[in-house]
């Protein structure tokens, strides 16, 4: 599988623009994961850039969740998990059960398929995460939170009662809200499972906008089902099958010459 | 990451230098958060330590007494005089009050619980079952003393202008009252194994033809089994161990007799007469007391065993 | 084939619904039943009862002249008492549930204390009192004071209460706590404001049912020994003490001593009926306000 | 809680008390005991909790024989031998105090048109373990065919053993007879059954006398009512009257100023209240000695 | 709408054989159903015909399966529903209170999404239907229920086991077990909602092929969402969208050349 990064050609929204060679965030080596008996990940090679949407896709049960929540270790509250390979976030093993999980995860939010908004106030998701980070100082929360808002697109539509309840927003307003959420607490990488699967085709859209806003600040790897999505907004895809990446390029090659035949197979709809 | 906005500007600190610089203070709360879970295993641990102190408790002065009464007398004996100058204390006559008022109760309890459940959980609208259920709840939060006065003050006249040979106290009235304080938890309980069991279940029987009925009685309550007879034992297990309604309504009589229009004396009733009356230490009646209360342990431990046991078997097999 | 079961089905399909039919009047009855025998105790009491509930009543001491009874002594050691039951319940309640949810292994401890939590559930009240007497009111020599009660009950109804919020704990939807865990919060910062704030209302209702099981209960405090007379309202938590629920056993005890007694066991009953049926209606709006949240 | 406003002015001369005296034992004096505590606690000392209850005598003086027991203990018969040498042992100086006079009571069923006068050996028969006396019949062959259900207070209650070592002279009481914790129990088994014959103290008569009715006892010079008038030590029923007491632990009245203080109001007002709680007086006699012993106790 | 029923032409599995003109076993005429407010069924107008396979596609909560549980009045089992319009079966009108939902639910079976055996032996929930209706005789319910598992295609993998619980059964087993036990009943219809959407390929294809094998003596009404499954085994398909039927016909004509362009755009998976 090549590791070469190609300039992203025919993006379907956004703006073009000049990415160079990019730095790899994650470097994936040799990674196996088990839930008890079950081999979920096989020795997985995988790298993500920064700054770059890396797309994962691939049919029903292939380890694209599993995948993504052992980059912020959250694969380990379900019990009986085994990992074995290399796993390195800029350089440093998070494997290694020594790292506070805590200070990995503030680094790499996570967005989930269904929107999980806290039963709190708008402000408060927003400023949960400052907030256990130990920010107090209610200045600073305000514009944290105002920030966030902004950068995901929804300070607009809820300004005006950022003390209500987040359960009154719609599915795509809750969504854009996890989101920035995720941006309070300034990450540098945010992984998406499936985010727009639970969301109707304008929310969709939204969300999707707001993922190509802030992808020059922030690497994003995204899980999703659907491979118009995965062609519209990332650089680089990799295409997960039965615990294996059967291949990963970039977004451009992968739905337009794959070099593997079951990835065409798969993008063509011949199976999953 | 190279943070550019607004706020790095404005407060010299970008976010994620701030929380950085924040993780170092954190010492103390890493402590904190280390010794949370052993504080609230202490905290676990108290109900352990009940049980414990409940059996410690009950086992000591349980022993003291069988150095005083043989073993085999007091599980053999059919007489049970205390306060006798010649006493004898056999506990068969408690377990048969015990026994007896809680098979009345069960007669009671257990057809209507389980007919009450069943109208709740097949046949009822949402809207009467919104309104019947907390009335029902409402009749198992009735403290057991309105109960017993109730049993006493009402039940008995009542019965025995239908039952001539009813004695003024017995052990039927306190037992029919006392199944109407356990119908609600078996229909509680019933009602929650037949919801539980699978919609598609019952849309599938529903979809041959099969009326309500039919439905509940071939696949609910086969499909329920487990639950139900889990509630039975429940029920049984919560007479044995009802006090202030024998209390009151059945005497103290230590009748060793199938006639349940007597006064009989339960287990717990004379755990009420001994502490009512003379809870000094010492006496042998004061050990008798932890004795009998023993007995009671066991027999409801047994019980809730029982139920634990069924309701785990019938769900393994499905 | 064919025929012969279309036949009979026709056939039998009016007798079905017969039955059907039948059996739901039957079921409907035997659930009557139960509310029948609620109205007529209800009734019984407020007949017998309603006459001698005045403001005197309610705010007056303990007396053995039924005119110029009262139970305010014993409302008071009611207060007293849940004083005492409502903090340790939740206290120890709530711990333990939280231990047995969120820290636990899944293992041979957590389901040894699980079973034995089930097993106290079944304790009968009356055992409760007689731990109560030994361990409370003679080996910590407290006596039979409102502490010496309250912690008995605490441990009576402690086993419901762990049940109830271990329920509410398991209730909140898992994707709150792991969105809470991806932004880097700890366990306890999680518990502290996801978890726990999401479950206290379904927590606050099993306490509350549990607590009104507290107030009602006679048994072992009869085991723990009240005084017969306790004219002095008590102050404090070291007091002597008496409850509604005892003070209606004594009344009806002495019914026979003076007729009037039975009245004022009555009238005890309604006072005590509508705290629980005040708690109860708490319980169940807070139960449904706030159940179709998620 | 307790409020301290007004009997200051009232009871000038009387010097402000509190703490607690705790009185255990017989259920047949309990009435008049409440009666007299509750009184105390209305007009003289209102800081002092006086609380009564009544686990029965003979349970009772297990509570009092203790370090640290009750203070009073009431009790429808005189302390035993034993009791007192458990008293000696434990070093706590005991003084009883006779409070009033009660008669042991027979009652029968409202619709009991038979039984309604017995001597003392018909009653005796009734009770005892072989006394030949199974049926109504068996006493008087014109009487109803049908099993007597003898019944009673049992052997918590000083009442059960007066009965026991003075009028069956500690002969065994049948099996047959149905023995009862509680005095409600009693007087409810017996007005509900036609059969039925219990004994216990008069108050539990006078105050039921809508359920119940009392057997006139003949001692021998006709039948006998139980009454006030009547019971008395020298009175008609005095056969079955028997005084009736309360304990006084003395060590406690010397250290505890509100134990003595109550003692002596008690002693001072058992004859007002005895009336009205179903009790007979005691001479006045016996009343002066008592007090004059309390006032001595005061130094 | 065209309600002219044409020969199938192009089946992809099963026998060509020579349908002519059938009789509609279903009528349906302007039926509305709202669950509460929501409007679930706009004024339907189809039909189902005699000895057919008719198959129901639309976008998830276009009203499919709710038009499938009219049709044997399961609808009625949620509470606060209101129909109005014709639904006759076999020209009796079924909407009409006063028949007895029991004997119109013998003569129309319903197989559910996830298979649903009762708890009981497999022989057992065979003989379920015939035993509710009186038949008593054990000899004729053995041969009932040995004839309906050879229909459903599960005789030979069950025979030895007839009394050993359903449940050990695999799903694919469990489902043609969920048929059989349709099938004992003697249904002159049967309903099919998603049967096939819980299986694995293999199991589905038994399915399908247990179908096409009782079509000729039953008429079966299937809903799915697998375009390919409805070309594969349907003779006639109705398109649903937002609970109207959009188009009705020949399944070859709907996916070759549909009269509407919503069907078009629906089959080429440029919308649902
Ligand atoms: N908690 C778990 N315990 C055991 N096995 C699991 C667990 N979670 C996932 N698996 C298994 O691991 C494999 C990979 O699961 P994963 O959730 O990563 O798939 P996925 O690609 O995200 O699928 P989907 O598109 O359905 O979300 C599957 O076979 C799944 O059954
Ligand atoms: N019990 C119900 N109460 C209220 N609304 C319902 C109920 N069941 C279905 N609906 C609504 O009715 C509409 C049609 O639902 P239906 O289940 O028939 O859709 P469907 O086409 O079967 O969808 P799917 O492919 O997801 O199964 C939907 O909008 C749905 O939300
Ligand atoms: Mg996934
Ligand atoms: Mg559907
Ligand atoms: O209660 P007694 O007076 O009989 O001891």
């Amino acid at each position: 599988m090549t590791l070469l990064i190609d300039r992203k050609e025919d993006r379907q929204f956004g703006v073009m623009e000049n990415k160079s060679w990019r730095k790899p965030v994650y470097e994936t080596h040799g990674l196996n994961l088990w839930y008890g008996t079950t081999h979920a990940l096989k020795n997985i090679d995988l790298s993500i850039n920064e700054k770059e949407v890396t797309a994962i896709i691939g049919p029903s049960g292939c380890g694209k969740s599993t995948y993504l929540k052992t980059l912020n270790r959250m694969v380990e509250m379900v019990p009986n998990v085994h990992i074995s390979g290399n796993l390195s976030f800029k350089g440093e093993n998070i494997l290694d059960k020594s790292m506070p999980v805590e200070l990995l995860r503030s680094k790499v939010g996570m967005v989930f398929q269904k929107p999980n908004p806290f039963p709190k106030s708008i402000f408060e998701n927003v400023a949960f995460g400052p907030k256990i980070h130990g920010i107090r100082n209610k200045a600073m929360l305000e514009k944290i939170v105002q920030e966030s808002l902004e950068k995901a697109a929804l300070w607009d539509e809820v300004k005006d009662r950022l003390h209500t309840s987040a359960y009154g927003l719609s599915g795509g307003q809750q969504q854009r809200l996890c989101i920035a959420r995720c941006l309070a607490v300034d990450p540098e990488v945010i992984l998406m499972d499936e985010p727009t699967s639970a969301l109707d085709p304008v929310s969709t859209l939204k969300v999707e906008e707001l993922i190509d806003s802030i992808k020059n600040d922030v690497t994003i790897a995204i899980v999703t089902h659907n491979m118009q999505q995965a062609a519209r907004i990332s650089d680089r895809t990799a295409f997960f099958l039965n615990g294996d990446v059967i291949e990963c390029d970039a977004t451009s090659k992968i739905f337009n010459n794959p070099s593997d035949k079951l990835t065409e197979d798969y993008i063509n709809g011949r199976f999953g | 990451m190279h943070i550019n906005h607004d706020i790095t500007e404005n407060s010299e600190k970008s976010i994620r230098e701030l929380i950085e610089q924040k993780r170092q203070q954190r010492n103390f709360k890493e402590m904190f958060e280390k010794s949370i879970p052993t504080f609230l295993f202490l905290i676990a641990s108290i109900s352990i330590l009940t049980t414990i102190g409940i059996i410690y408790t009950l086992l000591s002065e349980t022993i003291e007494f069988f150095k005083r009464v043989p073993m085999t007398d007091f599980f053999t004996g059919t007489v049970l005089k205390p306060l006798s100058q010649t006493p004898e204390f056999g506990v068969l006559p408690l377990i048969m009050g015990t026994l007896t008022s809680s098979v009345i109760a069960m007669l009671v309890a257990a057809p209507i619980g389980l007919m009450s459940a069943i109208y709740l959980s097949q046949y009822a609208s949402d809207k009467v079952r919104k309104i019947f259920k907390p009335l029902l709840e409402l009749l198992a939060g009735i403290p057991t003393i309105v109960y017993g006065f109730f049993a006493f003050t009402f039940v008995t006249p009542l019965l025995r202008q239908f039952i001539p040979g009813l004695e003024a106290t017995n052990i039927l009235s306190p037992g029919i009252v006392m199944g109407v304080m356990i119908i609600p938890m078996i229909a509680s309980l019933s009602e929650d194994a037949m919801s539980s069991v699978h919609n598609a279940m019952r849309e599938g029987a529903l979809g041959l033809g099969a009326t309500k009925l039919e439905v509940t009685r071939k696949v609910v309550i086969p499909a329920a089994l487990s639950g139900i007879i889990a509630s039975f034992v429940l029920g049984i297990s919560r007479a044995i161990g009802e006090t202030m309604i024998v209390t009151i309504a059945s005497g103290s009589t230590k009748n060793f007799t199938f006639d349940i229009t007597q006064s009989m004396q339960t287990m717990t009733a004379y755990i009420v007469e001994v502490t009512g009356g003379d809870a000094a230490t010492g006496s042998t009646i004061y050990y008798s007391l932890y004795a009998v209360a023993m007995t009671l342990f066991v027999f409801t431990l047994l019980m809730n065993l029982l139920a634990r046991r069924i309701s785990r078997k019938f769900r393994e097999e499905y | 084939m064919n025929q012969q079961i279309q036949d009979k089905m026709v056939r039998r399909t009016k007798f079905r619904l017969v039955l059907d039919n039948l059996s739901k009047y039957i079921f409907l009855l035997a659930t009557l039943f139960g509310l029948l025998v609620l109205s007529v105790l209800i009734y019984r009491v407020v007949v017998d009862g309603i006459g001698w509930l005045n403001f005197d009543f309610l705010t007056g001491k303990l007396s053995t002249q039924p005119e110029r009874a009262g139970i305010m002594g014993a409302i008071l050691g009611t207060f007293w008492l849940m004083l005492v039951v409502t903090p340790v319940t939740m206290f120890l309640g709530v711990g333990t549930a939280i231990y047995l949810e969120l820290y636990a292994k899944k293992g041979r401890v957590q389901s040894f204390i699980e079973t034995n939590i089930s097993n106290l559930a079944g304790v009968p009240s009356i055992v409760y009192g007689i731990l109560g007497l030994t361990v409370f009111a003679r080996a910590m020599n407290l006596g039979n004071i409102a502490l010496a009660g309250g912690l008995t009950m605490s441990l009576l109804i402690l086993p419901i209460v762990i049940v109830a919020s271990q329920e509410a704990l398991r209730a909140v939807p898992s994707p709150l706590s792991e969105a809470s865990y991806g932004m880097g919060a700890t366990k306890w910062q999680t518990i502290k404001s996801v978890i726990l704030p999401v479950a206290l209302p379904s927590i606050l209702t099993g306490a509350i049912l549990s607590l009104s099981r507290a107030i009602g209960e006679t048994a072992p405090l009869v085991v723990i020994g009240i005084p017969a007379l306790l004219i002095p309202f008590p102050g404090s938590i070291f007091d002597k003490f008496t409850v509604l629920p005892m003070q209606i056993y004594y009344w009806t005890l002495d019914s026979s001593l003076t007729a009037e007694y039975a009245n004022l066991a009555a009238a005890t009953i309604i006072v005590l009926l509508l705290c629980l049926l005040v708690l109860n209606s708490t319980a169940i709006i807070i139960r449904n306000k706030f159940q179709k949240q998620f | 809680a307790c409020g301290t406003e007004k009997n200051q002015s009232e009871n000038s001369n009387a010097t402000e008390l509190e703490g607690s005296v705790v009185i255990d034992g017989s259920g047949t004096v309990y009435p008049l005991m409440a009666k007299i505590a509750e009184e105390y606690m209305i007009n003289e000392q209102e800081n002092v909790s006086v609380e009564v209850s009544r686990a029965g005598t003979s349970a009772g003086f297990k509570k009092f024989l203790v370090e640290n027991g009750t203070d009073f203990n009431d009790a429808s018969r005189q302390i035993k031998d034993e009791e007192a040498a458990e008293a000696d042992a434990l070093g706590i100086e005991v003084k009883e105090l006779k409070v009033a006079l009660d008669g042991l009571t027979f009652v029968i069923n409202k619709e009991n048109d038979w039984a309604k006068e017995l001597t003392p050996e018909q009653l005796i028969a009734i009770f005892k373990a072989d006394g030949g006396v199974k049926k109504w019949s068996d006493i008087n062959p014109e009487w109803p065919d049908e099993d007597i259900k003898p019944m009673g207070p049992n052997e918590n209650h000083g009442t059960y053993e007066f009965f026991y070592e003075n009028v069956l002279e500690k002969q065994d009481l049948a099996d047959t007879v149905n023995l009862q914790q509680d005095y409600s129990t009693l007087v409810n088994l017996v007005a509900e059954d036609k059969n039925g014959i219990a004994f216990f103290g008069f108050g539990y008569y006078v105050n039921n006398t809508d359920k119940l009715q009392a057997v006139h006892v003949d001692f021998g010079n006709g039948p006998v009512e139980p009454s006030l008038d009547t019971i008395a030590e020298d009175g008609d029923y005095a056969d079955f009257t028997r005084p009736v007491f309360t304990y006084l632990n003395v060590n406690h009245a010397a250290d505890k100023p509100q134990v003595l203080d109550y003692a002596v109001y008690l002693m001072n007002n058992v004859n007002n209240f005895a009336g009205e709680t179903g009790f007979a007086p005691i001479p006045e006699a016996e009343v002066e000695e008592n007090i004059e012993f309390l006032n001595g106790l005061t130094k």
